[in-house]
């Protein structure tokens, strides 16, 4: 078992969303040691690139194995190793500029194709590493290092979307609810399909939004964010376009379907009377 | 004197069907122990459009396509008048008397194929007829294509009882005519019957059977032709344990999917042309950066962007060796011939399990369309290298993948050694640093373990000339072919060199080369890159291009050459 | 003006459903003529790679601006063309593949800012260029040339998506149909913001879909497709995505969002209060 | 005698602001009338991290950061154990002695600049002391940094009216300290101030401001290290009539977008780094094809793939040349320094209109970090090409873009001449062709446009040496600086060559180096890439490389050029 690297240097800002992500994402991890005594190095990591993709070196104590790959590409890579090797545990650990902006294009088909593997974004509506641009889930008008003048374009609902490309298992939540958050991926990780938990995970140095989700309870100022309800029915698709349509941010478990078959179970089952033949009975076919 | 070898060019509008004739025109010479090489040409798009098939059929190994054409069958005038040039003094062009009227040019025979076909009571013997035609051109004995079509059909709850009678009908009377005509072409030598097993097949198959023989595990791919084909190959035959196979959204997550596999463990590849090759530059950059053992097949096609889909070049040489930003240089080995598309695919696998780290595999539009018959392989002797796992630190932490200059053992998840492998420059275990000594051991590092691919073989021929020919990939067998020409008359002393192995060169060859006055490369490009890259590397080398979306012409080159040598002869240099 | 290219020898199949949609988008661009007196060089028909995109050489009479780019994107290069000469109409015409696979990234985006160009989709549920392969909107289990056992992935609802990443205009319609279809272009293109025309276009060398679609009405066999009815009301986005949810191929316009501010109109307002300066003045604020 | 240059280097964990002092004590230099130029490093994360930043003020233009340092600013232990050898041995060590403990080396001043800048009663001053406390060691007159503070805090409503006196007295406070420690380092020779006005700016701001005079009319980029501040740049200026700047969703979008901007007649431009370049291999495949002008700049930073963000390199020559599959060969200009990136990027402009084709310009993460002055250009006297627009077919139907061999007017939509921008080979028109001799034409004519570039500038110097030196890029100041010593120490002759035009090389340029024995070429990757490019040319070059993610150290390079000449010598070539 290989330990985190001691020498390892790089450090998120005081107060970072990620903090938190990142313990429940060990927490979620290490609860699978002790519930299936499945071995950390059963989990890999595929991170994207940016502020939040350096958890994969930040992970503290026993390490799993992990993927730093390019910037928008951890679903594709994911993919790769979960279908080559579906015993796998994979975690995509990406922000929102990673998955919902130069990766948009890999989500769709992981849905479509339920892929066995388990999202966590963390979403800050910025650009955390190179320096608070504007991001998809940034708002209407925001102002940013990119949009000194106010962003032209409307703010992604990026739940609403998981919901309609199909992804199986959408939940929401908040990086400093950390309990709830490893509770979130640890059950995301054992659903058999493709699950994405969406973060709210604040950049304290370019979008601070704490007190905006949380608002001011005592002093009754609402925040953004808002507890689903216990009596939501979370395999009913309707209901659950209804809560991601209701604004602010919702936290629990948004939608998870009625488990269907994953990629790796399809593939076998379309194969089933395919007939399987050694390359040297391949070869032969092509004897004159 | 018997005739050594046969030209034949089936030309008319996409989907008549012609391709069907020519191509078992070809496997029924080769079932004979003939050799035969097809050659095919068609614009992008799906149905129609002038497109031409050819057949050269030989006493020994076929090197091209032929130059000229013993015989045309022309299936409308735009094929009569594109291509009559191109048959030889004696040859005859053959057409549908029903369907086309050509000038009595006292060199074409009309016969009504489709009306004899289906007066065999088969619908579709009209081709069978063609066949019977060309047959009795060249005084084939009947034999050839009646065992074919034996055998061909020989499932007869599948084609029914009448099926072989008919086409054996067909075959007579197209003979018939031929005969009747009283156009005779001269006949070809009796086969000299291998005494081994032939396979006839084209490049994409030998390329698809080549990975499944190297033990591929995963395959990752988006259409795109000339690539295609190979993607539908594994679709349709790669089933079973341990092969995954999918069609992917983009080449984009074909390269990074496959990345994916490759670090998992899994023998991985995917195979693309151009336009998806330029979007995977990015991802080959990762592979080589962090270490990924994975194949990418480029089969190239013409011109840059989307260029010419169905037209063949060798343009994408630049792109494959250095296909992304920074320090970059992949290992490149490029197939020559059908029977190298399966051997070059199973030295990539090698490749990149020893050295771990991407490799390109390339091929050409050419191979895709092109049916050839190669020596069965045997398969047991041909050698298949596995990645050095990592498979204990007898519980101990200190396995670090990245730690040393030179390349150690590879953990894979599941077991040992976890590490991040890490697209930015990183430590021993694959966390990202900054440190200046680090990027220059981890930069020595990835360019030290290409020594480890030097030992690629190489053919090499009449080595004491001073100046040599040395084509590379698809143009080999033109250039062999007008090599032997000149050679077998005398006319200059040349040294003959090729590899499949590009990048790197094998250290021997390079050291001969160095030694020469002149290599001259031939290649379809227009940048003369082969002979670029040569230059970097302290070889006097010099191109003759060509980039028209076709092959050489053997008759062309030979003369470039020749050429080439005189201007030299005149500067001086030694010959 | 340009005329048609008398060479030009491409052709699609007998039957293939492009050639509806051809007539129909000469129809809508020779209307504008008519109407509104723009000539035909002021537009720029964006196409991606397939069969579907090769239209843009097939075009018949007077000749439009063209770009044949590359294959996925002919978005980026319409939203380079039109916010570089706002006043230009610009249309896309791309199959599938090239719209929903390759090039699914580019979508929502324009949708975000609303770009106000047209996309002309052509869907014949596979990649008829390359001879047949499944394509996102391809049915699961579906047999094609690269799905021989039948295809793994569920089909994309292409039309939901639309209205979930925003497009502001969303329309469906039948290659066979010229008229109707002639009409919903050439209105796509009066809407001032991101719209989509989606046609089943089929293909009748690999996917033949016109029966299906069509049915046999007068043996009381019915069709997938089935006409919008008279009473939808297209600015409400719950009846629309109640209409995409029916199943089946809805003809006729689905959502036609309250005209907002096309991107060309958002950037200009936002940078209303910026400094505009010469590049004199600009280097000034430089001096030392 | 005095001295003529000072190297101050301020190193600590990021976040800590002494960015700003630096910053300030260089701006101060420059506006007294001295030469600056200074060096920033940092790790890729926002906060913390190892950082350093460097000011380098001299009396005559300044070529390099500077090896040896004269002040080690030192804000923490790691930062003092990392650089303390790099001091020289006149230097002295800075650092908060309430922050930190210093071993008693001799030769550190420990000055308590926090406490000592609060007193001032301006939280913010330690900046202030720090500074003082350097103009005391350099005996730099006081009037200097005075004079730029009451400039920079000018605006009273903005700052107050007590930031000025407390700021002042900030950096009485320091300079005392200094005074009193009894250090001193040696008085700087006055400044030969300019007759000229001077701009003291960055490589990313000098690109946009070039792109502005050039004309761009549409910018679209997505953010990446180092080329971010081009956009953040263009997003906060650029705005106004035809002037569209957008930060779209990927490079992808971007490379297309522009494309599509480009070609509906406009200047547009895009900045990026490594992985964002890799991903517009196939639009930038597309603008060589369709002939589509734009402008892609590529600011460099270190290692492939995600690589090292935030450190330099010289490394994407090869990918910048032939970025893309098939045959491509870009054009490229790389800008040698903070000056060169204005003018380069007017010239990239330039370029791209005349031959109607897309143009890299190749700038470095060493000019986004580096401010330095340079002579204010008179914009006036700097030409910029527009594009020859096709106006008028009189009413006719026969201009055909693509139709010569030779470059013709550019149609733009909206106006006569309308055809089809095609990714595939095409005919006079743009549609689809796949024609032998059409695509051979088209590619000669891309090529051939080429042609219409090989006028640019280029440095040459004691021409008659047989061996040269010729850098390019960022490597030019400290080869300029370490040639100017070997020749000035007469050690021996060699010529010098520069350009900024690196492909097509200006074709005097290249005539002149294939007649050099040897050309040396320093350059900041493994491969040697321009070397190479060179030699296949059939110029003998031969790098010099470095690949630490840091600029060339002038004290190295010199003697890496001696050594290898010496070894020339040895071998018998001529000195
Ligand atoms: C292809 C490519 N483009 C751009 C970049 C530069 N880049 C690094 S991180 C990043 C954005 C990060 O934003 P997000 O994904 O939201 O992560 P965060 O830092 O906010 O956690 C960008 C654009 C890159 N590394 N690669
Ligand atoms: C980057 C890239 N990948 C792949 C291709 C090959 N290709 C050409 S057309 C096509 C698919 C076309 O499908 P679709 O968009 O549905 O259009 P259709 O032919 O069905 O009209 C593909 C994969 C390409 N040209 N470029
Ligand atoms: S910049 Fe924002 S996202 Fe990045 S580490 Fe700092 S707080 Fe976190
Ligand atoms: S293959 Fe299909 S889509 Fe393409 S032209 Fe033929 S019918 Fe049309
Ligand atoms: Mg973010
Ligand atoms: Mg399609």
């Amino acid at each position: 078992m290989t330990d985190k690297n001691p020498e390892y240097d790089f450090k998120w800002c005081p107060g970072c969303g990620d903090f938190g992500v990142r313990r429940a994402l060990e927490q979620a991890v290490a609860r699978r040691l002790t519930d299936t005594e499945e071995p950390i190095e059963n989990t890999v990591v595929v991170a994207g690139i940016g502020c939040s993709g350096n958890m994969v070196h930040l992970l503290e104590g026993p390490q799993p194995f992990g993927i730093h790959g390019l910037h928008g590409r951890s679903l594709p890579i994911a993919f790769g190793t979960k279908m080559a090797r579906p015993e796998l545990n994979v975690v995509v650990v990406a922000g929102d500029g990673d998955f919902l902006s130069i990766g948009m294009e890999h989500i769709a088909p992981q849905a479509q194709r339920n892929l066995n593997v388990t999202a966590v974004i963390m979403d800050n509506a910025v650009y955390g590493l190179t320096k608070g641009q504007s991001s998809p889930t940034s708002e209407l008008g925001m102002v940013t290092s990119s949009t000194p003048y106010g962003k032209p374009e409307e703010g992604l609902n990026a739940l609403k979307l998981y919901l309609t490309y199909g992804v199986s298992h959408v939940a929401s939540a908040m990086s400093s609810k950390i309990k709830d958050l490893a509770g979130m991926v640890y059950d995301a990780m054992e659903y058999p399909g493709f699950s994405i938990v969406h973060v709210q995970s604040p950049c304290t140095e370019f979008n601070d939004t704490y007190q905006e989700l949380k608002g001011k309870p005592r002093e009754g100022i609402p925040g953004l964010a808002w507890d689903i309800p216990d009596s939501h029915d979370t395999r009913d698709i309707r209901a659950a376009n209804g809560i991601v349509e209701q604004g602010g941010v919702p936290l629990g478990v948004v939608y998870q379907a009625e488990p269907k078959l994953p990629l790796e179970k399809r593939v076998e089952k379309m194969n089933a009377n395919a007939r399987v033949r050694t390359p040297q009975e391949m070869l032969n076919s092509y004897t004159s | 004197m018997k005739k050594t070898d046969f030209v034949i060019r089936f030309a008319g509008e996409g989907g008549q069907g012609f391709q069907t004739a020519a191509q078992g025109f070809a496997a029924a010479n080769v079932q004979a122990g003939y050799h035969a090489q097809t050659f095919a040409t068609f614009p992008s798009q799906i149905t129609g459009g002038p497109t031409w098939f050819q057949v050269r059929v030989s006493t020994t190994p076929v090197l091209s396509r032929g130059d000229k054409l013993d015989v045309l069958v022309a299936f409308n005038e735009y094929a009569y008048e594109t291509h009559k040039d191109d048959v030889s003094d004696e040859g005859v062009v053959v057409y549908d008397s029903k369907m086309l009227e050509l000038p009595d040019d006292g060199r074409s025979l009309g016969v009504p194929f489709e009306q004899l076909g289906k007066s065999t009571g088969n619908q579709r013997a009209a081709n069978m007829v063609v066949m019977g035609c060309l047959a009795g051109l060249m005084s084939m004995p009947q034999s050839i294509l009646e065992d074919f079509v034996s055998k061909r059909y020989a499932n007869v709850q599948r084609y029914g009882e009448k099926t072989i009678p008919q086409n054996i009908h067909g075959l007579t009377l197209g003979r018939e005519e031929a005969v009747k005509s009283g156009f005779a072409l001269g006949e070809l030598a009796p086969p000299e019957k291998p005494d081994y097993e032939q396979l006839f097949l084209n490049g994409n198959e030998a390329i698809s059977l080549g990975a499944a023989h190297a033990g591929l595990n995963f395959y990752a791919g988006y259409p795109i032709s000339p690539a295609t084909t190979i993607l539908m190959w594994m679709q349709q035959h790669y089933v079973g344990e341990d092969r995954f196979v999918y069609q992917v959204s983009s080449e984009i997550e074909a390269i990074n999917a496959i990345i994916g596999a490759g670090y998992s463990g899994k023998k991985s590849m995917t195979a693309t042309a151009g336009p998806g090759f330029s979007l995977m530059s990015e991802g080959l950059g990762l592979a080589w950066m962090a270490e990924i053992p994975i194949v990418v097949c480029d089969v190239q096609r013409g011109g840059p962007a989307t260029g010419l889909p169905t037209k063949t070049e060798q343009s994408d040489l630049y792109q494959a060796m250095h296909p992304a930003h920074g320090d970059v240089s992949l290992p490149v080995i490029a197939a020559g011939s059908v029977e190298e598309c399966f051997y070059a695919a199973i030295a990539a696998f090698n490749w990149a399990e020893r050295y771990q780290g991407p490799v390109i595999l390339l091929s050409e539009h050419a191979f895709e369309g092109r049916n050839q018959n190669i020596r069965k392989p045997d398969l047991s002797k041909i050698p298949v290298e596995n990645r050095n796992i990592y498979v204990s630190n007898n519980g101990s932490d200190s396995y670090h993948r990245y730690e040393s200059r030179e390349l150690g053992p590879f953990p894979v998840p599941g077991g040992p050694g976890s590490y991040v492998a890490n697209a930015s420059e990183h430590d021993g275990m694959g966390d990202t640093t900054h440190l200046p000594e680090r990027h220059v051991q981890m930069t020595e590092r990835r360019f030290g373990k290409l020594k480890l691919l030097e030992d690629g073989d190489y053919e090499s021929d009449n080595t004491e000339a001073g100046i040599a020919v040395m084509p590379w990939g698809g143009s080999k067998g033109p250039a062999r072919e007008a090599w032997n020409e000149i050679q077998g008359n005398g006319d200059t002393e040349l040294s003959w060199y090729y590899t499949m192995f590009l990048n790197p060169l094998p250290s021997r060859l390079l050291e001969e080369l160095r030694t020469k006055d002149l290599v001259i490369v031939p290649e379809l490009n227009y940048q003369g890159q082969f002979s670029s890259i040569l230059r970097t590397q302290g070889v006097n080398a010099e191109s003759l291009t060509q980039y028209t979306g076709l092959p050489f012409k053997v008759g062309e080159l030979r003369q470039r050459i020749l050429n080439r040598i005189q201007v030299d002869a005149k500067e001086g240099a030694l010959v």
